[in-house]
């Protein structure tokens, strides 16, 4: 299997011109033995019982809102022009072959707008330190659940468990890498907007470049491929659903996260607690509309 | 009465052997145990060598051995070796190797493993006259024998005017004057300010310079593609530090040169080199591909002229500005261009100002007409222009401006020996119906436009002071041994005819004697500058004055009477004694020795010839004399081309209709052969003006026009297929014969015919670029973005 | 993979009837005449496999000439340096100059962009062929040629020459433009097309009056 | 590696006699054979030492690829037909003379007797940052080195760009879509049949390929139906050099006429874009008119519609706008 694509510049010098297409099939493969590996490894485990719930504490609304509409809206936007650049940058390489180019690019702009929107919303109106808490104990505590069923099921989470954490945080990393690189690759194409410039970086740079953004996208099939699983497990459906009308009814809240780590209550703006003061920016408007 | 040899059509001795394919080239060559060399070009413009590994290559089954760099001849300053680590152009050669098959050399170079370090590189000369432009050497843009290299730029107020579009004042390494320019442009009644772009284009002769080679203890036998012969041989002695006796050089043929293979090439040392090395015969197949990067160019100008016309028409001012783009090695094309403007225009107040920037292109070298066909065909379109404007018909603003015979031109106020452009001009006219075709000048038939153009270009045309060497055998045949290469104008044939004349004798019994140095071969021209027609000429003439006078002596001696009451006429020699043949006059000239076989040579003839006399001293009555007729003033020959044209505003396509060609190089030898020559140097010319050129990428440095196609030669196909010529014909008074060269004058008259009825057709348009291909005459027509004003290899 | 077993592979599922193999370019040629092509031990091994299938009989100027032959080596290649016959130049060997102009079957091709292996079973006529074997006589093109002075450096005129040749046989009549187009497949760096097309010209009148 | 050219590097030489057997080669050697026609194009290839397949599969041998077949609704041609036969067939010549026309300003007559209908129409691209080796996006790398801001494009194309702007050489190329020709192509999946227009593919499609053909296709046959049969016809190649040389701008069209007026109109350029373009655009316009001035003038500027100039082949807006503008008033 190669891993690079290699190429002698216009002067004989070997240069590094992209990543091998062999990495993008060990994805695809990669993907369906992880999927169906984990499918076949829960079946393997008892049913998840995380108990009754702890007594619920006064004032937890029926439905709790999870995801604003806004934060909606920019997850399948981003969701959406994510798929299109996957398709279009591996569909002609497997073999169907479309005019890919100019979607590509587009579907690449309207990605990075969506990912500034998000920025912006999240440091300015969301919890941003619910999702960048670190909680290495949870850490901890759900490896061990996940190596052996016998250890104790982790401590409840709050608004954003362990994995949807660190699965973000992967994100984050890849479709910036992907993002920054494709973004100075339009130099190279022609787009409304200037005259292509093949030799704005040297040979290698640019090399390096495809090499980055190659990485990126194979690696964008591994964790897209996850991500849609899980959000398909029926186990999840509650909370694809999340994703899709907004909120979560009360026993799912009360099942998996923890009301002191996530307070929802009307009076939860002024418990103090691991949601800290951001918790307040994301919490009271739910509350509120639950009036 | 002897049979007339001077000015009749008789095939060529070689012409047998060139239609039937005997005739051998370099490359026809071959030699026992004869293995093949390939050689690695640089891929860079501009490079060092950091490291070679060969080790691969080398244990290559049937690779047998690599020549480096360091083990050829190479000289400091901007000098060419034939191997360098130090590539000064993409395609230099940087080592060879050597295997028992071409493909097998083939793939140890590819095997081998070579790292270069880039360095700055300059395409475009202006580039590098810019203020921190790069330089062509690490050392610098400018070499000089004494101070050796420095930076040489024009200032930013100089670009300030040439981005402007204006034509800039600066200070150039060559310049001079004479007469009084700036007060003669304020006594102008126009004057004209143009800035001219000439291509630079390839030579690509139909032969590459492929070579070989081998040794026999010390001598060394080589078989070249070179147009001189004898010349060539000294000329790879000293390269080869050697004594040229040792040498047996070998160059029947030559596929064509024209001025790329002048005393060789360089890369003939290759072979030479490495078989001594190996101690087996050496083949160098040189493919198109490598004569395009090593097989030479013609420089390219970016010039600013400016011209002044009195109101009659004739031009009383000329300032010219030329940079010269001369690749890596140099050429002095500038130089002749204002020698030649200044001789085509006589305004007797010029200013030349010229500077010629090395760039890292392949080598630039004299190319037909070097320096003259560029220039002509860049101010003959100036000067019509100025007819239209001033309302003077263009024949008569071309015989107004013509020299007439006492002109004084150039720095130094240089003569000619003859002139006679007017009368080549008046011939012309009448051929090509000069009023009538005039009158057609801006006819539309569609989209369709008619122009007509003329071309007046002079060149060089002779040389003197060269030996001529010759033998009446026993068998009463002459044999004319000749130094001088056979590259295709039939000179070492037509030289001989007046030593045959003189002799009486008739075509069949003389022999030509050439190509192969151990045949003997005597002081010859190296076959360049069209001198080869008047030097040898006249060598020839002293020689066989030599051995009419030896032939009448011996016959005096032999039969009695005074040598001055002997005549010689169809192979015998007859007077008062009574008659004897040629082939009895060798016989006593054998026994009576002496200066009669050439045991004694004359004082005066050149050391060169010496040997070879000394060879064939005994063999026959010797004619062996130097050229001692001495004469004053340059020799010029002329060709004033006529051409109409039809220019498709369409597709900005220009088709030529007709053409007429008159040479004025003195008295005609091989009528056909100088026909041909007319011909096939205006044909050169308008592919210079039309299709040919380079085109480099910018960025990388490297050159596109690597092919054939892509560098367009003229093809049958683009020429009408009759095209006519005369000849003046008027004897140069100052040669025993009266005939002047002719290779290179035609080139500039066919370029300039053609940029003439180009712009004729655009209505007096100079589009002041070559070559006019299309694209570049069909944007200006419909105003659209073409190449830029200054931009060299392009297209 | 081992290409000779691949081939043997390959055999079994075409007869020679319907499949005619070209020989693979692998080991050593037994040719004495090969300056080029002289086999290189490089091209790998297995050469009793191929030795036989790699010699052909070629039809050259009338003779049958046994050859051994690489699988990508051109015509010109084999004519020069094989056969001995360096009459056919190769000025560009890119299909673009017409210097090694031969004729095949009696149509005019470049010797330089085909290869030897393709015209099996085909008479070949070079410039050496044209004088007649016995007397020695030029061809009528030939002698035109000799007629009108012929080329100047000539290094084009043996493909010229192959081209007037085959010019004749389609049009016996030209016109001075036909004759142009007739031969625009052939340069001449010395332009000397003028004189070329006299001799094309005086070709065809002589070959009326024969 | 360092440069070596004007070496064909070894290969083994398979010559099939049959198109099924080519194509079974071309499946026993999926990945490492190259198909080798007139050979023209491929030569080039060997001989730069660009292309280095191991096998080649020379069509030669095939005598049902060779020759010109009457087939009801016109004439098939077979794909190894040479250029010099299709020149010289009456019937091609006075029918389809578009398409005799054509052929006829192929290159040179050494170049027509060898080179294929199948061959040309198959060609690569010229372009010579391509040509010469370097890894651009034809060739599997990054870059288009001809569409950098100080290129030189002259000959490069002002439309139909997608990262890469190499134009389409093919001289016959044109004529057969202004005849509406059909392309058959085979596979060991069986034959299948293209309008020539759809033959010829963009960059944006597949950027390392001219045409629809994948590896272990063959041309085999075009067929020209009768449908343009007689009809008026015009072609127009502007070139530098009267011989061997690639077309700047082509034009190739044809007409049919009730009385003066156009009824029917296909009209083709080449060298303007990476495939060859038929516009459609010009056609429209010229239908239900005599051709006249005016409405040539209106093809002309319909035909140019989006074209883009790189830095130095504007010119060839114009000449294509003019080229489509003669093509239309040949017909008055």
């Amino acid at each position: 299997m190669e891993f690079w694509r290699r190429a002698a510049n216009p002067w004989g010098q070997d240069v590094l011109i992209g990543v091998s297409w062999d990495l993008m099939w060990a994805a695809v493969v990669g993907a369906v033995i992880f999927l169906a590996g984990h499918a076949i490894w829960l079946r393997t485990r008892p049913a998840e019982s995380h108990g009754t719930p702890a007594a619920a504490p006064p004032g937890i609304p029926e439905r709790i809102e999870r995801h604003s509409l806004a934060a909606r809206i920019f997850h399948w936007t981003m969701s959406a022009s994510m798929l299109v650049l996957l398709v279009t940058a591996f569909a002609p390489v497997m073999g169907w072959q479309f005019p890919w180019v100019t979607i590509h690019w587009i579907a690449g702009v309207v990605l990075i707008a969506t990912v500034v929107y998000h920025v912006i919303h999240a440091i300015g109106w969301q919890d941003f330190w619910s999702m960048f808490q670190l909680g290495v104990g949870e850490g901890i505590a759900t490896l061990r659940h996940v190596l052996s069923p016998k250890a104790p099921a982790p401590p409840k989470a709050g608004k954003y468990p362990f994995d949807h954490r660190m699965y973000h945080h992967v994100i984050v990393v890849v479709s910036l890498a992907a993002i920054v690189t494709g973004a100075l690759m339009m130099v190279r194409i022609d787009t409304p907007f200037w005259t292509r410039n093949p030799y704005l970086f040297s040979d290698s740079v640019w090399g390096a470049m495809y090499v980055v953004h190659g990485l990126a996208g194979v690696s964008l099939i591994l964790l897209v491929a996850a991500h849609i699983y899980f959000a398909l497990r029926p186990e999840k459906h509650w909370m694809t659903w999340s994703m899709i009308r907004g909120w979560i009814d009360r026993e799912h809240y009360l099942e998996h996260f923890d009301p002191a780590k996530w307070d929802v209550t009307e009076a939860g703006g002024g418990v103090s607690g691991a949601g800290g003061a951001g918790a307040l920016a994301d919490a009271s408007p739910s509350a509120r509309r639950d009036d | 009465m002897a049979e007339k040899l001077v000015g009749t059509d008789i095939a060529p001795p070689d012409l047998h052997a060139k239609i039937t394919g005997r005739a051998r080239y370099a490359e026809d060559f071959r030699a026992p145990g004869m293995v093949f060399a390939k050689l690695l070009l640089s891929p860079m413009p501009h490079a060092r060598v950091r490291r070679v590994d060969a080790r691969r290559a080398l244990a290559m089954p049937g690779v047998i051995d690599i020549l480096r760099a360091d083990e050829v001849p190479s000289r400091d300053g901007p000098r060419e070796a034939c191997l360098t680590d130090y590539p000064r152009y993409e395609g230099e050669p940087i080592l060879a190797v050597a295997a028992v098959d071409e493909e097998t050399a083939a793939a140890a170079i590819e095997a081998i493993e070579i790292d270069f370090e880039p360095l700055p590189f300059v395409i475009d000369p202006l580039d590098s006259l810019r203020p921190g432009g790069p330089n062509a050497y690490v050392e610098g843009n400018q070499f000089s024998g004494q101070d050796g290299w420095s930076e040489f730029r024009w200032t930013a107020e100089d670009f300030a005017v040439i981005d402007a579009g204006g034509m800039p004042d600066p200070s150039c390494p060559v310049e001079w004057t004479k007469g009084d320019p700036d007060a003669a442009f304020a006594e102008s009644a126009l004057v004209l300010e143009e800035t001219i772009v000439h291509q630079s284009l390839t030579h690509h002769p139909m032969e590459p310079r492929s070579n070989m080679a081998y040794w026999e203890g010390d001598r060394l036998f080589a078989f070249v593609s070179t147009q001189s012969t004898q010349q060539t041989k000294f000329a790879l002695a000293s390269a080869l530090d050697m004594d040229p006796e040792n040498i047996t050089f070998v160059a029947e043929f030559c596929g064509g040169g024209f001025g790329s293979k002048i005393s060789g090439t360089t890369v003939m040392q290759v072979p030479a080199i490495f078989s001594k090395k190996i101690g087996r015969p050496v083949m160098l197949r040189v493919t198109r591909y490598e004569e395009n990067y090593i097989g030479r160019a013609r420089p390219g100008f970016q010039s600013w002229l400016k011209m002044g016309f009195l109101p009659n028409g004739k031009c009383n001012a000329i300032d010219l500005i030329i940079v010269q783009e001369s690749g890596p090695y140099g050429a002095s094309d500038y130089a002749t261009a204002g020698m030649i403007a200044d001789l085509t225009y006589t305004p007797q107040n010029m200013r030349f100002r010229a500077v010629d920037m090395f760039t890292n292109t392949p080598p630039k070298a004299a190319q037909r007409g070097p320096g003259g066909a560029q220039i002509i065909s860049m101010m003959e379109p100036i000067l019509e222009k100025a007819a239209r404007e001033l309302g003077v018909d263009r024949l008569e603003m071309h015989r107004l401006n013509a020299p007439r015979g006492d002109v004084k031109f150039g720095p130094r106020d240089s003569t000619l020996t003859s002139v006679h452009a007017i009368e080549a001009l008046e011939r012309g006219a009448e051929m090509f119906d000069w009023p009538a075709k005039v009158a057609l000048s801006g006819r539309r038939d569609g989209s369709r436009v008619t122009g007509v153009g003329i071309g007046l270009s002079p060149y060089t045309a002779g040389s003197r002071d060269r030996d001529g060497l010759m033998i009446i055998r026993p068998d009463g045949k002459l044999y004319v041994h000749q130094g001088i290469g056979n590259l295709g104008t039939h000179s070492i044939a037509d030289t001989a005819r007046p030593a045959a004349e003189l002799l009486g004798l008739s075509w069949d019994d003389v022999v030509i004697v050439w190509g192969d140095s151990s045949k003997g071969m005597p002081r010859s021209t190296v076959q360049a500058g069209s001198q080869t027609t008047h030097a040898h000429t006249r060598a020839n003439h002293a020689a066989g004055m030599d051995a009419l006078q030896k032939v009448r002596e011996v016959a005096a001696a032999t039969m009695g009477g005074a040598p001055s009451a002997y005549r010689v006429d169809g192979g015998r020699v007859s007077g008062p004694g009574g008659t004897m043949t040629l082939g009895r006059v060798a016989e006593r000239a054998i026994q009576m020795g002496g200066r009669y076989d050439g045991h004694v040579l004359p004082e005066d003839i050149h050391e060169q010839t010496i040997p070879a006399a000394q060879m064939l001293a005994g063999q026959g009555l010797m004619g062996v004399a130097r050229d001692n007729y001495g004469g004053e003033g340059n020799v010029y020959s002329w060709v004033a081309g006529f051409a109409l044209v039809e220019l498709d505003e369409e597709t900005g396509v220009v088709a030529l209709k007709e053409y007429v060609g008159i040479t004025d190089c003195g008295t005609v030898i091989h009528p056909r052969s100088l026909g041909a020559q007319v011909l096939g140097g205006s044909i050169q010319g308008m592919g210079m003006a039309m299709t040919q050129r380079w085109v480099f990428d910018p960025k990388w440095g490297v050159p596109f026009a690597n092919r054939l196609y892509t560098a367009r030669p003229p093809g049958m196909l683009d020429v009408p297929p009759d095209l006519k010529w005369d000849a003046v014909g008027i004897a140069d008074p100052t040669t025993p014969v009266g005939a002047k060269g002719i290779g290179e004058p035609p080139v500039g008259a066919g370029a300039a015919a053609l940029t003439c009825a180009v712009a004729d057709a655009m209505g007096g348009r100079c589009l002041c670029r070559t070559p006019l291909t299309p694209d570049i005459i069909l944007a200006e027509l419909e105003g659209r973005t073409g190449v830029g004003r200054l931009e060299q290899h392009v297209g | 993979m081992d290409q000779s077993e691949a081939l043997g592979v390959l055999e079994q599922k075409y007869s020679r009837r319907t499949f005619i193999k070209g020989v693979i370019a692998t080991g050593a040629t037994v040719s004495s005449t090969g300056y080029l092509f002289r086999g290189t031990p490089l091209l790998g091994a297995a050469a009793f496999q191929t030795a036989t299938e790699r010699l052909l009989s070629l039809n050259v100027n009338g003779q049958v000439r046994r050859v051994d032959v690489l699988p990508h080596e051109t015509l010109a290649m084999t004519l020069r340096y094989k056969l001995g016959l360096t009459g056919t130049k190769l000025g560009c060997d890119r299909a673009e100059c017409g210097a090694c102009t031969v004729l095949v079957d009696g149509v005019a091709q470049y010797g330089c962009s085909m290869l030897t292996h393709q015209v099996r079973g085909r008479a070949v006529t070079t410039i050496e062929g044209l004088e007649d074997p016995d007397t020695g006589e030029l061809s009528t093109v030939q002698k035109a040629v000799m007629d009108e002075g012929g080329f100047q450096c000539a290094f084009c005129a043996p493909g010229f020459i192959m081209s007037m040749t085959a010019m004749l046989q389609d049009n016996p009549n030209p016109t001075r433009e036909e004759a142009a187009h007739a031969l625009s497949g052939n340069l001449c760096r010395c332009a000397d097309y003028d004189k070329i097309l006299n001799c094309a010209m005086r070709a065809a009148e002589l070959a009326r009056s024969v | 590696m360092a440069k070596i050219r004007d070496m064909i590097p070894a290969f083994e030489l398979l010559q099939p006699t049959s198109v099924e057997a080519a194509l079974n080669l071309l499946d026993e050697h999926r990945g490492e054979a190259w198909v080798l026609a007139g050979g023209l194009d491929s030569f080039d290839w060997f001989k730069d030492r660009v292309k280095r397949p191991s096998v080649v599969v020379d069509l030669g041998g095939i005598a049902e690829m060779h020759g010109i077949r009457e087939v009801t609704n016109g004439l098939e041609i077979g794909a190894m037909t040479t250029l010099t036969e299709v020149v010289r067939h009456a019937r091609i010549r006075s029918e389809w003379s578009v398409v005799a026309d054509a052929a006829e300003h192929v290159a040179t007559p050494q170049i027509r007797n060898q080179g294929t209908l199948g061959g040309n129409v198959s060609q690569d691209t010229r372009c010579w940052y391509y040509r010469s080796g370097w890894p651009c996006y034809r060739a599997g790398g990054n870059t288009c080195y001809a569409a950098a801001p100080q290129a030189m494009n002259r000959e490069h194309c002002i439309m139909g760009r997608s990262r890469c702007v190499a134009v389409n050489p093919s001289d016959t190329a044109p004529a057969l879509i202004a005849v509406d020709a059909k392309m058959i192509v085979e596979s060991s999946k069986g034959p299948k049949v293209y309008d020539a227009e759809d033959f010829f593919i963009g960059p944006a499609i597949d950027i390392t390929r001219m045409t629809v053909m994948k590896e272990r296709d063959l041309l085999t046959r075009i067929h020209i139906p009768s449908t343009w049969a007689n009809a008026e016809f015009y072609y127009e190649k502007v070139r530098d050099r009267g011989a061997w040389d690639f077309q700047l701008v082509s034009v190739a069209a044809a007409f049919q006429k009730e009385g003066d007026r156009i009824t029917a109109a296909r009209i083709a350029v080449n060298g303007v874009a990476p495939y060859p373009v038929r516009v459609e655009a010009a056609e429209r316009i010229v239908v239900g008119t005599t051709g006249d001035e005016a409405t040539a003038a209106a093809a002309g500027e319909a035909a140019i519609e989006g074209a883009r100039a790189l830095r130095h082949n504007d010119y060839k807006i114009a000449m294509m706008r003019n080229l489509v503008r003669r093509a239309v008033r040949s017909v008055a």
